[in-house]
């Protein structure tokens, strides 16, 4: 039987953003529900500023909803105080994207790998700490000699196997990884994912994968939800995006996504429009400027998630 | 400092000599102060009238100042003061900037605030608020000191506050908010050691001003107490005897040129050293 | 434009209204007497404590304050303990000076900073860079009195060409007075002008490493005009934002310049008056600055707001 | 932006342009009839009864008038005062005005002004206590007569009434009656003097033009006495407190004439064709005050006399005044050359004997504790002097701890007697002792002993000049033993003015029957 | 229509030279896109910059080869020196759409500057000219955008008025140094499909230069992988992605996601990419290459020619013919 982990509900989070002068409230999240069954990994698609980045940032609770619920293993994240709050710290990790920010060059690998312990007193002694330091470090793929080097002395992949070490230092439940090989070169793109879907094996790990790269996405997901301006606009198994694409913003995304094959080539020029800006967003169904399928109820009406179909695909649609 | 730190912080030197020249000059400062009672040939304070305002000879290299005292001694003795002053004036600086401007960073809400009121102080120029202060506190080394780094503590308050600004955002800060970091360790974890690097830059910076500073104290006679060598006093001692002995102008002020030049040397190869992201925040006042 | 206009200026009047308190409170904190300096060595106590009590000064701190910011809004500074005249007059005598020395400054400070600032830039690495960078950062090492005292020796004491001291009024013997103020505005505009040269340098080195740069060069356009157009204009930006900076540094500046050069401006004035106590005269004058920095770096702010549309204007 | 900065370049060649034309061009700016003179400062307000200022009564000396005035050998001759009777053995002065004497505002002077001044003086002058706070009363008893009289005889009532300096200047009555101790506003200085009052503007100068209704005494002008003629159209007080910029303004040809110059120059400057050097007729002499009131030297005569033993005085002359002609190493607090000398108790003056010093330390049951000694540097002769000492005590064992302040912050200290035990600062020349601070029992140091008292009321309340000698000897001879205070030196300063100003005055600036040939 | 030979670009001193590119030879032809893929740190961009007389002063330099377009040598020419030279038909767009852009100055200026120089209009007639050119690029209300700043345009509008600037030279030859990079994809595909509708319609030639396997399948006509600072090797599209003979280029295509969907594990190339420079001897892909041999390490390996333009810088190359 799947458990569900991780629940989010109806999540909204918005932003004040200063532009000539005025401030304008922008709704990164509009209104997401999620939620990760243990052992599962769901991937997060979508473009630069569909909010999927926020969704992760705000269940880690580096930013605060305006509104929703987040629930791990029942216990409601944004309001946990104390000892629950400590538990949940180091249940829900991150990994982040930049490899070079993400660590603080002033610290050892192995100071930075062990934070989350440090801080949440976890280790009893020294070397308990060193021993499970070296054994995360081997866990990702590096000597554990790695702990005292600091990470200028690093590649760019190791940096993101030593921010991989930091995420499951002590054992986490859930990982939210926000675009964890996007900076990464192709080559070693391939180790890292290699390594994250190992260690998904070996440590029975949850995984909220957010990516803009469907291809990552269908790699490594199990289930994924793709994003357009703040909403979940289509959910369901990998394979049933990547073949049954039924949204039409899925299917242009999926469509734009270049063929490592010349003989797929997409000939001619493509005209699918720009989304719309996040100051102004239209009052219906956000794709509908784009979309060839647009009805006058789109401009009007907000498309809710239903099923479609079978996989448990989901689709906020109102023409299908 | 590991021994990989300092490499680092000497790569600069070593890859521009003029840095290097001026990391020397420094070098000879403090041990001037160091060693002053054994490098100078007369005791600074003896008075000779009789043998005052002498130009400079073979007896007295720098000359005589209107006391008859060697002008050689009391410029090697100042050095002394011009260290205290500046790492007094650094440290000021330092220990009421980082508070306050890592404080606001970190809380916005009241930071706004602490801030605002920075800029106020700011809009009093420098050199009439050390005025003042001393006017009010007295002058003796101390006050100087409090004086000058009231002046300082604005800017390097201003700096520190941006660079804890933009540390607040760095993504391994966000890591460590995410695994529940308090305040306390995102400061003494995070903050801090990143925050050496352009402090010794702004240090530096802050030190050679400081020695201006002092300089035009001591020149309007609000300084150091007179009777103290220092290099402003001696210049503003001397400024009688501008044509009858010029010479008494020439070498404190040279001392002074010598030690602010060097140290902007410093700073500026330790600037060019940085991380390019805080270099901008240096880039009001040189 | 307008309303961001009158928010800052909104924001800049609490400033200077904080500011007003710090300057009352702080000069009041001044031990002394102007009593003392008025009367000289021989007053006796009871001379004293009356001409303390026809001057107001033995009110409580606090009525003394309103007193004063109530006449100060309506534009009266009060009057001058020492010269028995209104502050407003004493300041605006000393004025003519200090805005002409400033002035004068600011045209040096720009006309030696930017070109200069441009061709160790563009020039940039060469013995000529390494050159006049190594000068700028001399004059900004140097104590400006003691740049005064040798542009006095030299010029002044030994060559005679240029008075070494004082400031008569153009309006007394014409735009030919402006020569008394030659040395001063080079000694006030030496550090200065140093650091904009500094400043204009750094700052066109980091426009020239920005990408829309090479897109100018890719296009084809000759390197001085790559100069003028892309990289000048955008460093300028950054320098613009320096002046109300390099305002304060210079008002600080002014006060030994001022003193060296025995120039009848508010920065001796000030320093004079804080020696006497005088203490409407002190509060005038630090207020005046502080109205004029914050309005210096009102107009910067909007300056810059115009010269830079990613700023938009509303 | 293109065009700005061409503009900007074009605008600023040209100014350098002008300048430098205008800079070859140089004409000394001298107005026809204008006489520039560099003080050492911007003066207080010029209402010379209330302030003691120097400036102030420079500047005050051109407009103000006095009724008597010191010839070149301090002698008080009559000036606004035509003669005088003094009857009742001293207690009652009848003084005769001169006629025909004009106000700067036309009206003619009468004994009701001078009445109603005399009372402003008693009241607020800062010197008026001396002589008015003996008077039972004064009136006008004639339209040019005015009749003082005392409790008690005065002896130096006409040297009172000699000096502008926080002296009796006449203003007229309408602004003597309703002056109070706040300096009186700048239109109402209106004197009788040669020169009046024009126009003052602060940090700039202050301007004086000549008085066309003044009439001149008819004896020859000799040092602030006698006839007073006009010969310049203004006069211009400039303040320069840079003595290196005074003395180069006037070799430039900026000014005319310029105050205190610095002992240093002196020998080089005698030297220099392009200035001319006056040396004042009368010493001034600093002074270090010991605190009889608090602290460690309060009664401690052998301490005071320890202190005084380990000094040197003739180098911290040297130090501070420079060449041997311009000071004297001089025990006598009044100098030789006038009734006052004496040589009463000068062994003690300067005898530079460490040895004999630490002995009477010792004795005196000093053990090396702190002495505080209150000095500003506003003054550099009031530090050179400072500092020697200092050093010279530090050679016998006394450990002495400057304090350097500015003037204004010294004036407040000293007097709060627990913040000090010795200030320094120093006194012009008075020709009657009666005026020295020291005297007084409320001037800081608080020279009080029942010795002194009787001896003060001695020296005042007589008017026979013999008596009063001796009993100055007997003062002088006091002040060595219980060292109230110490005597430096005397120390001539000097000025120096434009080789073409004739017949400067001896005693002092003061520009009337100067002129340039 | 550009001809590079040798190319060689250095950094550090001259005595101790350290090549970021070395020995790079490659023609493209008219109407032709070359796509020159490799990942990070592999010298494209370097190239590119020296191709177009950029290089970044101080700092690399050529250190050998020639460059020629349309016949003339322009190796040491900035593009200014070219246009005065006559040779200035060449142009080029950049990676980051957003810093590309001069923020300070409006859209038409910055167009009309390139037309200036190129076309010899002033004034209105560079404006007009600047209106057809967005046009050309498709961005709507062009008329409108010309008075526009560049912050108030999107990543992807950007990147047009980019192409319309370098359209402004009337180039021969444009060189697209990873254009789409910083877009997202359904951006992309807009800006792919007009750089390709644009070398049709004007018979250009373009070095279209990316790290994106895929984007290369989409655009290129003839494609040159870069590893290290070489090129490895050399073919035309269809034989690139049917059969790859370089290890390297294998292992590029291998790893993508894309191609192995559904796969439990990715084809990985091991280690990773050498710094510039730290390989003198041998085989640059040696220490990563599945098939090494010890002459791998030690000798230069060998250009093959494997057909008609197919060229690998291989000693044991891949079998011909195995499907990829």
């Amino acid at each position: 039987m799947t458990t569900t982990i991780l629940r989010v509900s109806d999540l909204k989070t918005s932003f004040n953003v200063k532009r000539s002068g005025r401030k304008y409230r922008v709704n990164a999240v509009d209104g997401v529900s999620l939620s990760l069954v243990a052992g599962e990994v769901l991937g997060i698609v979508g473009e630069s500023g569909c909010g999927k980045t926020t969704v992760g940032r705000s269940i880690v609770r580096l930013v605060q909803p305006d509104s929703g619920a987040i629930e791990f293993k029942d216990t409601d994240v944004l309001s946990a105080r104390g000892q629950t709050l400590r538990e949940m710290r180091l249940n829900l990790r991150m990994v982040f994207q930049d490899p070079y920010a993400s660590l603080n060059p002033r610290r050892s690998i192995g100071d930075s790998v062990a934070e989350a312990g440090d801080i949440n007193k976890v280790f009893t002694s020294r070397a308990e700490r060193a021993a499970r330091i070296a054994e995360t470090l081997t866990a990702v793929g590096l000597e554990p000699s790695f702990a005292t080097r600091y990470p200028h002395e690093l590649s760019g992949g190791q940096r993101q196997r030593a921010g991989i070490a930091r995420a499951i230092l002590p054992a986490p439940a859930v990982i939210i990884a926000d675009e964890p090989v996007s900076a990464l070169d192709v080559s070693v793109q391939a180790q890292v994912l290699n390594l994250m879907m190992d260690l998904r094996e070996q440590l029975g790990l949850s995984m909220l994968f957010i990516s803009h790269d469907i291809g990552v996405i269908g790699q490594i997901s199990d289930r994924v939800a793709v994003m357009y301006m703040g909403r979940v606009v289509e959910m369901s198994g990998a394979r049933s995006i990547l073949d049954r694409a039924a949204h039409p913003y899925t299917r242009a995304l999926m469509a734009a996504v270049p063929r490592p094959d010349p003989s797929q080539r997409i000939a001619g020029a493509i005209e699918t429009g720009e989304p719309p800006s996040q100051f102004n967003r239209p009052a219906g169904c956000a794709y509908a400027a784009r979309c060839p399928l647009v009805s006058e109820r789109c401009r009007a009406e907000v498309p809710q998630l239903r099923p479609i179909g079978a996989d448990d695909k989901v689709v906020a649609c109102h023409n299908l | 400092m590991s021994r990989d730190g300092i490499t680092m912080w000497l790569t600069p030197f070593l890859a521009r000599p003029i840095a290097l020249i001026g990391l020397c000059v420094l070098l000879a400062m403090v041990i001037a102060a160091a060693f002053a009672p054994w490098l100078a040939p007369y005791d600074p304070y003896a008075i000779h009238p009789v043998s005052r305002l002498m130009p400079p000879d073979a007896v007295h290299w720098f000359g005589t100042d209107q006391f008859g005292r060697d002008t050689l001694s009391r410029a090697i003795y100042s050095a002394r003061m011009a260290l205290l002053i500046g790492a007094g004036v650094v440290l000021f600086a330092l220990i009421t900037g980082i508070p306050i401007g890592v404080f606001s960073a970190l809380f916005p809400r009241l930071g706004h605030v602490l801030m605002r009121m920075v800029d106020v102080l700011m809009a009093f120029p420098s050199l009439l608020l050390a005025l003042g202060l001393i006017v009010i506190l007295g002058p003796s080394v101390a006050n100087s000191i409090i004086a000058i780094g009231a002046g300082y503590m604005t800017t390097t308050t201003r700096i520190i506050y941006g660079l804890a600004l933009r540390l607040r955002a760095e993504t391994y800060v966000e890591a460590s908010r995410s695994m529940g970091s308090g305040t306390g360790w995102l400061v003494v974890k995070h903050i801090l050691p990143n925050l050496i690097s352009p402090l010794l830059v702004q240090a530096s910076f802050v030190f050679a001003f400081a020695q201006l500073g002092a300089a035009s104290l001591d020149f309007l006679g609000l300084g150091a107490p007179p009777d103290i060598p220092s290099w402003g006093n001696m210049l503003a001692e001397s400024r009688t005897f501008i044509t009858r002995a010029p010479w008494l102008l020439f070498f404190p002020g040279m001392m002074i040129v010598l030690t602010a030049f060097s140290l902007n040397l410093v700073g500026d190869a330790l600037r060019d050293r940085l991380d390019p992201r805080f270099r901008d925040v240096f880039s009001g006042e040189g | 434009m307008w309303s961001y206009a009158l928010k800052r200026a909104g924001a800049t009047l609490v400033t200077l209204w904080a500011a007003s308190v710090i300057i009352f409170a702080f000069i009041h904190l001044i031990p002394g007497d102007p009593i003392y300096v008025l009367l000289g060595d021989t007053a006796t106590p009871d001379q004293i404590d009356r001409l303390r009590h026809e001057l107001g000064l033995d009110e409580p701190i606090v009525v003394q304050y309103l007193q004063w910011a109530g006449h100060a809004l309506r534009g009266d500074l009060g009057q001058s303990i020492f010269f028995q005249a209104p502050v407003t007059r004493v300041i605006a005598d000393g004025a003519e000076t200090s805005i002409l020395l400033a002035t004068m400054t600011m045209v040096w400070v720009v006309l030696i900073g930017v070109p200069i600032g441009t061709i160790a830039a563009v020039r940039h690495g060469t013995w000529l860079d390494q050159g006049l960078s190594g000068v700028a950062m001399f004059f900004a090492s140097v104590p400006t009195f003691w740049v005064g005292l040798y542009l006095i020796l030299i010029f002044a004491a030994t060559l005679g060409w240029l008075p070494s001291s004082g400031y008569p009024s153009i309006f007394e013997g014409g735009s030919g007075n402006l020569r008394y103020l030659l040395l001063p505005s080079l000694t006030l505009a030496a550090p200065n002008a140093a650091l904009i040269l500094r400043l204009t340098r750094a700052s066109m080195l980091d426009v020239s490493r920005e990408d829309y740069v090479r897109t100018a060069r890719a296009k084809g356009i000759r390197p001085w005009q790559v100069v003028r157009r892309h990289i000048l204009r955008n460093a300028l930006l950054t320098v613009v934002s320096a002046f109300g900076f390099t305002f304060a540094a210079l008002m600080s500046e002014a006060v030994v310049t001022e003193t060296v050069f025995a120039l009848p401006g508010i920065g001796r004035l000030v320093v004079q008056s804080i020696l006497r106590r005088d203490y409407p005269v002190i509060q005038g004058i630090i207020l005046v600055i502080v109205v004029l920095y914050l309005f210096i770096n009102l107009i910067v702010d909007l300056a810059y707001r115009f010269l830079d549309p990613r700023v938009e204007l509303q | 932006m293109k065009s700005g900065i061409g503009l900007l370049a074009r605008g600023a060649a040209a100014i350098v342009t002008a300048l430098f034309l205008n800079a070859q061009a140089q004409v000394p700016a001298n107005a026809a009839g204008m006489l520039r003179e560099a003080t050492i400062g911007e003066p207080p307000p010029l209402d010379v009864m209330v302030t003691t200022a120097d400036v102030a009564t420079t500047i005050g000396r051109h407009m103000f008038e006095t009724l008597y005035a010191w010839d070149s050998h301090y002698a008080s001759q009559p000036m606004l005062a035509d003669s005088d009777k003094v009857e009742d053995g001293g207690k009652t002065i009848v003084i005769k005005l001169r006629e025909g004497v004009h106000f700067h505002n036309g009206k003619e002077m009468t004994a009701k002004d001078v009445v109603a001044s005399m009372v402003r003086w008693g009241k607020y002058g800062s010197r008026g206590k001396l002589l008015m706070g003996s008077a039972t009363s004064v009136e006008a008893t004639g339209k040019y007569e005015v009749t003082l009289k005392l409790s008690s005889p005065n002896g130096a009532w006409k040297n009172l009434l000699s000096d502008v300096n926080g002296g009796l200047a006449i203003y007229p009555e309408e602004i003597a009656s309703k002056a109070t101790g706040q300096p009186i506003e700048q239109k109402d200085y209106i004197g009788t003097g040669p020169y009046k009052f024009k126009e003052w503007r602060p940090n700039r100068y202050v301007e004086l033009e000549k008085f066309a209704g003044y009439k001149p005494r008819k004896e020859k002008g000799d040092g602030f006495a006698g006839a007073r003629v006009a010969n310049f159209d203004t006069i211009r007080f400039i303040p320069v407190p840079d003595v290196g910029t005074r003395v180069s303004g006037v070799q430039a040809g900026d000014y005319d004439y310029a105050e205190m110059i610095s002992g240093d120059l002196y020998d080089s400057l005698s030297k220099d064709k392009s200035v001319q050097v006056q040396r004042t007729n009368a010493p001034i002499f600093g002074l270090f005050f010991m605190n009889s009131k608090e602290g460690i030297l309060k009664n401690n005569y052998k301490l005071r006399r320890a202190i005084q033993t380990a000094l040197d005085k003739s180098q911290a002359l040297r130090v501070a005044f420079g060449p041997q002609d311009l000071w004297k190493a001089e025990g006598s607090i009044v100098p030789k050359g006038t009734p006052w000398y004496s040589t009463a108790g000068i062994e003690a003056y300067s005898p530079h004997d460490a040895k004999k010093a630490k002995e009477m330390a010792k004795e005196a049951g000093y053990t090396g504790q702190p002495i505080r000694l209150l000095v500003s540097t506003n003054y550099q002769a009031h530090y050179d002097e400072a500092a020697v000492f200092t050093r010279q005590l530090a050679d016998a064992g006394i450990n002495v701890q400057m304090n350097v302040v500015d003037w204004a912050t010294l004036l407040k200290m000293r007097g709060q007697p627990e913040q000090w035990d010795i200030f320094v600062t120093h006194h012009s020349f008075f020709p009657d002792p009666i005026l020295f601070t020291f005297l007084n029992a409320s001037y800081p140091g608080w020279w009080d002993t029942p010795e002194i008292q009787k001896l003060r009321a001695e020296l005042v309340n007589s008017s026979d000049q013999t008596a009063r000698k001796a009993t100055w000897d007997k003062i002088q001879a006091l002040i060595y033993e219980q060292v109230p205070v110490m005597k430096v030196g005397d120390a001539y300063t000097y000025d120096i003015a434009s080789p073409k100003l004739k017949n400067l005055n001896p005693n002092g600036p003061a520009f009337w029957n100067v002129s340039t040939k | 229509m550009l001809s590079v030979r040798d190319l060689t670009v250095s950094i550090g001193s001259d005595a101790a030279p350290v090549d970021i590119v070395s020995g790079v030879s490659f023609d493209i032809g008219k109407g032709e896109i070359l796509g020159l893929v490799g990942e990070s740190g592999c010298g494209k961009s370097m190239t590119s910059l020296a191709v177009m007389g950029l290089l970044p002063q101080p700092g690399p330099r050529i250190r050998g080869g020639r460059i020629e377009l349309v016949g003339a040598d322009v190796t040491t020419l900035q593009p200014w020196q070219r246009v005065e030279a006559g040779h200035g038909r060449i142009a080029m767009i950049f990676q980051e759409p957003m810093t590309s852009l001069n923020p300070v100055r409006r859209i038409g200026d910055q167009i009309a500057e390139a037309v200036r120089v190129h076309d010899g209009l002033s004034g209105a007639a560079a404006w007009t000219r600047a209106r057809e050119l967005l046009e050309q690029v498709r961005i709507p209300d062009a008329a409108l955008q010309l008075s526009a700043y560049p912050h108030q345009l999107s990543g992807g509008q950007r990147q047009r008025i980019m192409i319309a600037i370098a359209l402004a030279c009337r180039p021969q030859v444009l060189i697209a140094d990873e254009p789409t990079t910083a877009l997202d994809v359904t951006i992309q595909i807009q800006i792919l499909g007009l750089l390709r509708d644009l070398c049709n319609r004007l018979d250009m030639s373009i070095l279209f230069i990316t790290h994106d396997m895929g984007v290369i399948a989409q655009l290129a006509d003839r494609v040159a992988v870069m590893y290290g600072g070489r090129i490895v090797e050399t073919a035309d599209v269809a034989t690139l992605f049917g059969e790859p003979r370089h290890h390297y280029t294998r292992g590029l295509m291998d790893c993508m996601p894309v191609r192995n969907l559904g796969a439990r594990r990715l084809p990985t190339i091991a280690g990773q990419a050498p710094r510039p420079g730290t390989i003198r001897t041998g085989c640059v892909f040696a220490p990563r290459c599945v098939a090494a041999q010890d002459v791998c390490r030690t000798a230069t390996p060998p250009r093959l020619a494997l057909g008609e333009g197919h060229e690998a810088l291989c000693a044991f190359p891949l079998d011909a013919g195995r499907p990829s």
